[in-house]
């Protein structure tokens, strides 16, 4: 069998056609998830508001104001600023971006931190990431649902924490600070600590204009 | 629709370009490939044994593509096996008679002189200490190195001696070239008669260091059906396998020192040294 | 930007190793790593053809794929059609590759030309693709990606197989030998790297 | 018969992951819990089944030259799809933690292995029938290691806590030495188990060993 | 033989003379003398651990040490092979991965920990001779990979007190602020948290000394490792004093002296060569001030020794030195 | 050179046991009624045989002749008749060809060579062809022809004369240069004129002051220099001694003479003098006979051809059972599993080992420990090569230089794994060998 004289139009139009197909497939399939993609995605932010602002009435996700790296959802109740989420990408995670979610008091105490994206090391610095709640079997048998938001060592620390405009940045323990890291997960912790800082003094630097925004 | 169009668009240029580059790349560097050799390989048996000389069997199916062996050169495949490679060739084959390994030594443990030896135990290692530290020079070390080249499993060492088991051995000739003492040979397998003793030297010479040496009496050389059929060579019996004799000539030689053994009965263990 | 392409660099070799702690290109990396020498054959060839896609793959992500433009009034954005292009583009590339060194440089051929197919299939060259628009970076940022974590791939096949050509000649209980101890042994050595986590 | 033949060999003869040891990459990376292994099994099953019916049909009409170029051309197209559902309808905790994989499965040597070894040489039931066995065997194994994972490392399975009050994770597990180190060891066991059936039927057997001998789309596992 | 001419002069026995290869003689040796003068250079390191750390210190050591030797004994068993533990390997294994286990390691660490080392680090690899890493740091690092936080947890040294146990927080005296964990003197003598081996710099020191006159270990790799990590350590204070305390630190803290004189040194898993184990020091010298001064792990020592272990075959292979005779045949064959 | 005592890299130093039979004068041997010799004693081509069964032969008659350069004749060590042609074991236990002369009792010299008493004024070349004639071989153990390596084709500068004995338990050379130390000084005086020097060295190990001393008093009457060398096993190695004593490296798979010296066994010496001033052939040698199962150990002049068996009965028989029967030293010797075969020109030592030391161990696995590196005098790598070896990778094993290996043993005499390290390397040579044999064919 010798090669030598491939008829270079056949090789053309059969991948060509075949490329042509499974883009025309492609693009149909894309129109139609489109939309639940957006959906899920919108669904996510919602669930993660929820849980890191009080209740609220509004549309958080449809109100917000960017400041610098940080983006603040603002949370309202009968039209009164009930609290805000702040939310900050920080590229400093150890497997890449990790999105940090704060709720603060309107005066910018931090109430809850969420840790929503994030591509850490499994067991690692997913722990110092994820507010998991753990199933157990006993609790399925006897069908208890436990409510709130998971516990979350690392993250829980910030509770109640507050800065000031233009203070030194909050530390883990490795670097000098207060903060304790989970071994072998500081770089993660380290950029938790980061993101919460970055909103906390994003917010207070920026406190009175937020407050007063569309009020 | 727009999108669809546009995706419809880039990948028909790209899908195209591709396959432009691909067949442009195709046509300027052919290659030639012969796709019987795939063919034959899955033909061949696929143990990669060397046994035909080559390096594996795809490596031997190229050599039969390219004419210059027979297929029958494999020793593993049934002559049908080879047959049909040659059917499938358009070439002649001419048949190969299955051959089976001999070890031409029955001085095991019990019957030959041994010293205590301390060392590797590996026939081709042990014989660079002390020639093996057998008192028969010529004799099996029984070490096994043949028995772990077999990949067909068909040595085992009985009571510090090789013993073949005919109907497992293809005859592949792996334990001919291991054997640092050259005992072993490939004779035809139909063949069942053979002289267990390789030893060159006089008879009461070999009588002092092992009990079951061919000590060349002749008894069986006379009892054979015709002259030819065991040839003296020095004072060591061989069988004519060109002219082999029938099975029956061991019980009517009655060798004195039982050197003459059938094969299958000597794998069976039915003589002195090699019982189970 | 210089303090990126280190931790770039620090953090692809060593502590995101492809292999050891991200998964990438295992099959090359158990496949050849049989003997040294066509680790390093296989090291040079994934070296060249990573960097390479990995500026293709970019330039074309960012150049085409990512950007929204309107016709006729709709926008669209042909960002879907990623993994499709990428895979595409690699293969083509890998072949292109092949046939520009066939033809004008016979010896390197002949030293990498036996890996370049595999390379196509090797999900190492994707992956670095997928991770680069993931992470957002840039043309440059991306080639150097794609180049550092060519260079941990190499580290880790490199190492492993110096390894099992010392595994080789030891006795290994019989079910564990071949496969199995490779992964054992690849296993200690993702251990080993685990301990440059925080580096970066 | 012979279909359930062709199916059931993806499960258990020929396993993917056990036997063929094809597929690596995901293997390792996403079976840190057994819903990620199963998730990673099935969208690579969906892949499998979706290819191998499309290049069943077209085999005959590609050229041989830009057939594997093609295949991947059909293999991409429906991991994007399967990427695309999976965004859109799959709960976002297990498409994240998939990750770059669900991607990667155009890569997978499962996929083109079963392209190039039995769609493009067989009809498209069993084509069908083949994917549709490989990667349920493809699932469970992955299931299979993922559940141990988790249940080494944490202690539940499918995210379920089976010993309650044990506070103490055992992290390796979850992460990539574990992966590695688990698998040689299911590997050997399984080794073990042949060996000793070898033994019984008097047979010689090797464990497979480490080179690219059972993947079929370059000789250099033949080298 | 002779029994009935008593005066005739007897002769051997031909028939029972061992025939062998040269030479037929051999040095008394053995590997169970060498494992033994290991165990006794490791000796003083208990003894500090047990003064420091009390009971609970010979409770990790016997946990481990037995637990090791039944590992490998069942492994034998199941494996069919013959017995070695009182070739003494697995009893140094056992001992050596008490060293880096905390006082208040609980027991089934140490059983985990024995697993680990003669099974993960050993016996899979065919058993003594084959295993390519340190199976003692095989062990550590999965229980340290494993169980980040128990493995970082140490117990406050109570010199004397046999049962007390005070658990204390994971800060090292590596540290940036290393100079306030323990003062010089305690870190020398061995006062300060941290696993059995990683206390007292003097116990190790007498230890390896001990190893080193009796040409156990090749004094090149200690020397090599703990030069480099003072040299990269006092280097990067001298420019950021608050990056890593001074060198002096980085040498008598942690479990440098341990691994550098027990660990690196492991014969089977370091290069042959006098080359081969400058090299093999250097590195491992580079990786633990590197891990230790930017890492997330607070200690570098055992990483930093298994990863040279993986590239010792590639040492070994680089660094065979020219046979006798070998240099004049290159020179005849350039002329 | 200074009087300080020379060394090579690495080796061991074995127990040398010398002790036993260091004291004891050489004896005569008295003359048995038989004697079997075997025909091949030298390293090339074996002998051509001159006699036939029944013929009468007179002492110092030739039995063999040359048969080409690398090959030297054999006299008869006494005055009888040719009993027998055919196989006798021979010190590899392996049977060889001898001939049997049983003796008449006269033990009467033969039409000897002329005697050259002024060797001198003597053409070197008549000299070097006395030393083919007489038969002389490397008595220290291998039995290479000393008149070829007389005939260097390149420059020499040094003579050597190897009076190490390194090996453990042999005291034959010792007591040689004790008590005939005339004749190695006159024996080294000759060799150098052969070879067109003025000088020669003798290097002798320091445990033997009393042989030293002997020489040096000797040493100015003809130009001769004695050195003495750091005791250490393999001192008495050829291209080791060399080394030691000029710090010359001869390249692998190289002969003395590429660095331009030359080796002769100081006992090889010995007969030389003798060969040239009585005419006598080579038809005896001084051999220790110890080793602590005999119940009197002690060096006697043996004739060819005398049985180990009346050897041992001479040292006054076995008190115990010993493990092993060596001909040669305890570190290169070789093992025997008869008392039948027979003392040869190149036997130093017939040594029997007790069970107590006698290695007899099970090999367990490397550990690595790197011992076998820091002893081997060729600064291979032994374990390395050992596992090269137990994998059948001859190829690797060859790449690693197992061809430069002296077989000197003290790679095994020192492994704490006891691994037949020694034995592997022999194989691997006699494989790689084979193999480039098998190629050279093709």
């Amino acid at each position: 069998m010798s090669n030598g004289n491939v008829k270079i139009t056949p090789l053309v139009l059969s991948l060509g056609i075949i490329s042509c197909v499974a883009a025309v497939l492609l693009a149909w399939v894309y129109l139609i998830t489109e939309e639940p993609i957006a959906a899920a995605m919108q669904q996510k932010t919602n669930a993660a508001l929820n849980e890191v602002l009080p209740a609220f009435d509004n549309q958080p996700a449809e109100e917000t104001v960017i400041v610098g790296e940080v983006k603040f959802y603002v949370g309202r109740k009968e039209g009164q600023i009930i609290g805000f989420a702040g939310e900050t990408v920080s590229h400093k995670g150890y497997g890449g971006d990790v999105t940090v979610l704060a709720g603060l008091k309107p005066d910018g105490t931090v109430t809850t931190v969420l840790v929503t994206k994030q591509t850490e090391t499994p067991g690692l610095g997913t722990v110092v990431a994820e507010r998991k709640r753990e199933k157990t079997l006993s609790g399925l048998i006897s069908g208890k649902k436990e409510t709130g938001l998971p516990p979350n060592r690392i993250l829980d620390q910030f509770n109640g924490m507050k800065a000031e405009a233009g203070q030194a940045p909050w530390a883990v323990k490795k670097d000098g600070g207060t903060l304790d890291a989970v071994t072998g997960a500081t770089i993660t912790s380290r950029a938790v600590c980061g993101a919460v800082f970055t909103i906390a003094e994003t917010f207070a630097q920026n406190r009175e204009t937020l407050l007063k925004e569309k009020n | 629709m727009t999108i669809i169009i546009t995706s419809l668009l880039f990948a028909a240029i790209l899908g195209a370009l591709l396959a432009l580059i691909i067949g442009a790349a195709a046509k300027a560097f052919a290659v030639e490939i012969d796709p019987r050799i795939e063919t034959v390989t899955d033909m061949l048996p696929g143990a990669n044994c060397g046994g035909c000389g080559y390096a594996g069997c795809a490596d031997f199916a190229k050599a039969i593509v390219g004419e210059t062996v027979p297929p029958t050169q494999c020793p593993v495949s049934s002559p049908e096996d080879a047959r049909r490679i040659a059917e499938y060739l358009g070439i002649t084959a001419e048949e190969k008679e299955k051959a089976v390994a001999v070890v031409r030594c029955s001085g095991g443990r019990s019957t030959t002189l041994r010293s205590p030896y301390n060392g590797i135990t590996d026939c081709r290692s042990a014989v660079v200490v002390a020639g093996g530290a057998k008192g028969c020079d010529y004799g099996c070390i029984g070490f096994g190195s043949c028995a772990r080249a077999c990949p067909f499993g068909a040595i085992e060492i009985r009571d510090g001696l090789a013993v073949v088991h005919p109907d497992l051995c293809v005859g592949c000739g792996k334990c001919v070239d291991t054997c640092p003492k050259n005992l072993i040979v490939l004779v035809p397998a139909f063949v069942d008669v053979h002289v267990y003793c390789n030893s060159p030297e006089k008879g009461p010479v070999k009588r002092k260091v092992c009990k079951t040496a061919c000590i060349a009496c002749r008894k069986c050389v006379k009892a054979a059906d015709s002259a030819e059929q065991m040839n003296i060579k020095g004072f060591l019996v061989e069988t004519n396998y060109s002219n082999p004799p029938l099975p029956d000539l061991v019980e009517k030689a009655g060798c004195p020192t039982t050197a003459l053994r059938q094969a299958s009965r000597h794998a069976a263990g039915e003589y002195e040294g090699v019982s189970k | 930007m210089a303090d990126n392409i280190l931790t770039i660099t620090i953090g692809a070799i060593l502590v995101n190793n492809f292999v050891l702690s991200k998964f990438l290109g295992i099959c090359p990396f158990l496949g050849v790593s049989k003997k040294l020498k066509t680790a390093l054959g296989m090291s040079g060839a994934v070296v060249f053809v990573m960097t390479l896609a990995s500026l293709v793959t970019s330039l074309i992500y960012q150049f085409i794929l990512s950007k929204s433009f309107s016709i006729s009034g709709t926008v669209v954005n042909l960002t879907f059609l990623k993994i499709l292009v990428f895979i595409v583009v690699i293969a083509a590339l890998v072949q292109l590759v092949e046939i520009i060194l066939q033809k004008f440089s016979p010896p390197l051929y002949q030293a990498l030309g036996i890996f370049l197919p595999l390379i196509t299939t090797n999900c190492a060259v994707l992956g670095a693709a997928e991770l680069n628009v993931q992470a957002g970076r840039g043309v440059i940022e991306s080639t150097v990606f794609g180049f550092c974590s060519a260079l941990g791939f190499a580290l880790a096949l490199i190492l492993f197989s110096s390894l099992r050509e010392k595994l080789d000649l030891a006795k290994v209980p019989a079910p564990l030998q071949g496969t199995a101890i490779g992964l054992i042994t690849a296993g200690i050595l993702a251990m080993v790297f685990m301990g440059f986590s925080g580096l970066v | 018969m012979n279909l359930f033949k062709e199916f059931s060999k993806g499960i258990f003869k020929e396993n993917p992951t056990f036997v063929l040891l094809l597929g690596m990459c995901p293997t390792l990376a996403v079976t840190n819990n057994a819903i990620n292994g199963c998730s990673m099994g099935l969208a690579t099953l969906f892949v499998l089944a979706g290819s191998n019916v499309v290049i069943s049909l077209i085999r005959n009409v590609v050229p041989k030259k830009v057939r594997i170029p093609c295949y991947i051309v059909v293999i991409a197209t429906f991991v994007t799809v399967v990427d695309l559902l999976m965004q859109a309808y799959a709960p976002s905790a297990i498409y994240e933690a998939l990750g770059i994989f669900i991607p990667l499965i155009v890569v997978n040597c499962i996929v083109l292995g079963r392209a190039e070894a039995f769609a493009s040489k067989n009809g498209i039931l069993a084509s069908l029938i083949d994917a549709l066995g490989m990667g349920l065997g493809f699932t469970l194994s992955l299931t299979l290691i993922g559940g141990l994972r988790e249940l080494l490392a944490t202690g539940s399975l499918f995210q379920i806590k089976l010993i309650e009050g044990w506070k103490y994770s055992f992290m390796l597990m979850n992460q990539a030495p574990g992966a590695f180190i688990l698998l040689g060891i299911l590997l050997g066991i399984i080794n073990w188990n042949k060996l000793r059936k070898a033994k019984k039927d008097g047979r010689d057997w090797t464990p497979p060993g480490l080179d690219c001998s059972q993947c079929n789309l370059c000789d250099l596992g033949k080298r | 033989m002779s029994d009935t001419e008593p005066k005739a002069v007897q002769l051997p026995d031909a028939t029972r003379l061992v025939v062998s290869n040269s030479p037929h003689i051999r040095g008394n040796d053995s590997i169970s003398k060498v494992m033994a003068e290991v165990l006794i250079a490791l000796l003083p390191a208990a003894l500090a651990a047990v003064w420091f750390f009390g009971l609970h210190a010979l409770r990790v050591m016997a946990l481990c040490t037995l637990g090791c030797i039944a590992v490998e004994e069942i492994w034998n068993k199941c494996a069919k092979r013959p017995s070695s533990w009182k070739d003494g390997s697995a009893v140094v294994t056992g001992l050596l991965l008490a060293m880096n286990l905390s006082a208040g390691a609980p027991w089934w660490i140490c059983i985990l920990g024995s697993l680990l080392a003669i099974g993960l680090g050993k016996q899979i690899f065919g058993g003594l001779g084959y295993n390519p890493f340190n199976p003692a740091l095989v062990a550590r690092v999965a229980l340290l990979i494993g169980f980040p936080q128990l493995m970082t947890s140490w117990v406050a040294p109570q010199p004397g007190a046999w049962t007390a146990l005070d658990a204390m927080t994971g800060a090292t005296p590596l540290g940036a602020s290393g100079a306030a964990v323990a003062t010089l003197k305690d870190l020398f003598i061995g006062n300060v948290g941290g696993c059995l081996g990683e206390t007292s710099a003097l116990a190790l020191l007498i230890g390896g000394a001990f190893l080193i006159v009796r040409k156990r270990i090749k004094w090149q790799v200690p020397a090599a490792f703990i030069a480099t990590v003072a040299l990269i350590s006092g280097l990067v204070h001298h420019v950021n004093p608050a990056l890593t305390p001074p060198a002096i630190y980085h040498v008598f803290a942690g479990g440098l002296m341990i691994g550098a004189f027990f660990m690196a040194t492991d014969m089977v898993t370091s290069p042959m060569t006098v080359n081969g184990a400058l090299i093999f020091g250097v590195g491992c010298g580079l990786i633990t001030s590197v891990i230790r001064i930017w890492g997330g792990y607070p200690e570098g020592v055992s990483f930093s020794i298994l990863f040279m272990n993986a590239l010792t075959p590639l040492i070994d292979r680089y660094t065979i030195g020219k046979p006798f005779g070998y240099i004049r045949i290159k020179k005849e064959a350039a002329q | 050179m200074s009087d300080k005592p020379r060394k090579f890299k690495g080796g061991v130093h074995p127990n040398d046991s010398k002790a036993l039979s260091a004291g004891k004068p050489v004896q005569d041997a008295p003359l048995l009624d038989k004697y079997t010799v075997i025909i091949h004693q030298n390293i090339g081509a074996p002998p051509e045989l001159v006699v036939k069964k029944g013929d009468v032969v007179k002492k110092g008659d030739l039995l063999a002749k040359a048969s080409g350069f690398v090959s030297v004749p054999l006299h008869a060590p006494t005055s009888g008749t040719v009993s027998l042609i055919d196989k006798c074991p021979g010190p590899a236990c392996v049977s060889v060809p001898a001939v049997t002369i049983t003796a008449d009792g006269e033990d009467a010299w033969g039409d000897c060579l002329e005697p050259i008493p002024d060797w001198p004024n003597t053409d070197p070349a008549i000299l070097k062809q006395r030393v083919a004639d007489a038969g002389i071989v490397g008595m220290g153990g291998a039995g290479f022809p000393s008149h070829v390596k007389l005939s260097p084709t390149k420059p020499i500068d040094t003579l050597i004369l190897n009076g190490a004995e390194c090996e453990p338990y042999l005291t034959a050379d010792h007591r040689l240069m004790l008590e005939q130390a005339e004749d190695v000084v006159l024996g080294a005086a000759i060799l150098a004129r052969i070879l067109g020097l003025k000088t020669a060295v003798i290097g002798v190990e320091e445990n033997k002051p009393d042989a030293i001393a002997e020489l040096k008093k000797l040493a100015g009457k003809y130009n001769v220099t004695v050195q003495s060398l750091h005791v250490n096993y393999p001192q008495g190695a050829e291209k080791q001694l060399i080394y030691a004593l000029t710090g010359r490296e001869v390249p692998i798979g190289g002969l003395p003479m590429d660095v331009g010296c030359v080796v002769q066994n100081v006992a090889s010496a010995a007969a030389v003098a003798e060969a040239v001033l009585n005419g006598h052939p080579s038809i005896e040698r001084i051999t220790t006979v110890t080793g602590e199962p005999l119940v009197n150990p002690g060096n006697w002049r043996f004739r060819l051809g005398t049985p180990v068996s009346k050897a041992i009965e001479m040292a006054g028989g076995v008190s115990v059972q010993p493990a092993k029967l060596l001909l040669g030293g305890p570190m290169m010797g070789f093992a025997q599993n008869t008392l039948d075969v027979t003392v040869m020109k190149n036997t130093s030592g017939i040594l029997l080992i007790p069970v107590e030391t006698a290695s007899q161990y099970t090999a367990e696995p490397c550990i690595r420990c790197g011992r076998c590196v820091e002893a081997c005098p060729m600064d291979i790598l032994p374990a390395t090569i050992s596992q090269a070896v137990e994998n059948e990778r001859f190829d690797w094993a060859a790449q690693l230089n197992v061809l430069a290996c002296i077989e000197c043993g003290s790679c095994s005499y020192i492994c704490p794994s006891h691994r037949p390290l020694n034995q592997q390397f022999k194989r691997a040579k006699a494989e790689i060998m084979a193999a480039r044999r098998k190629q050279q064919k093709k």
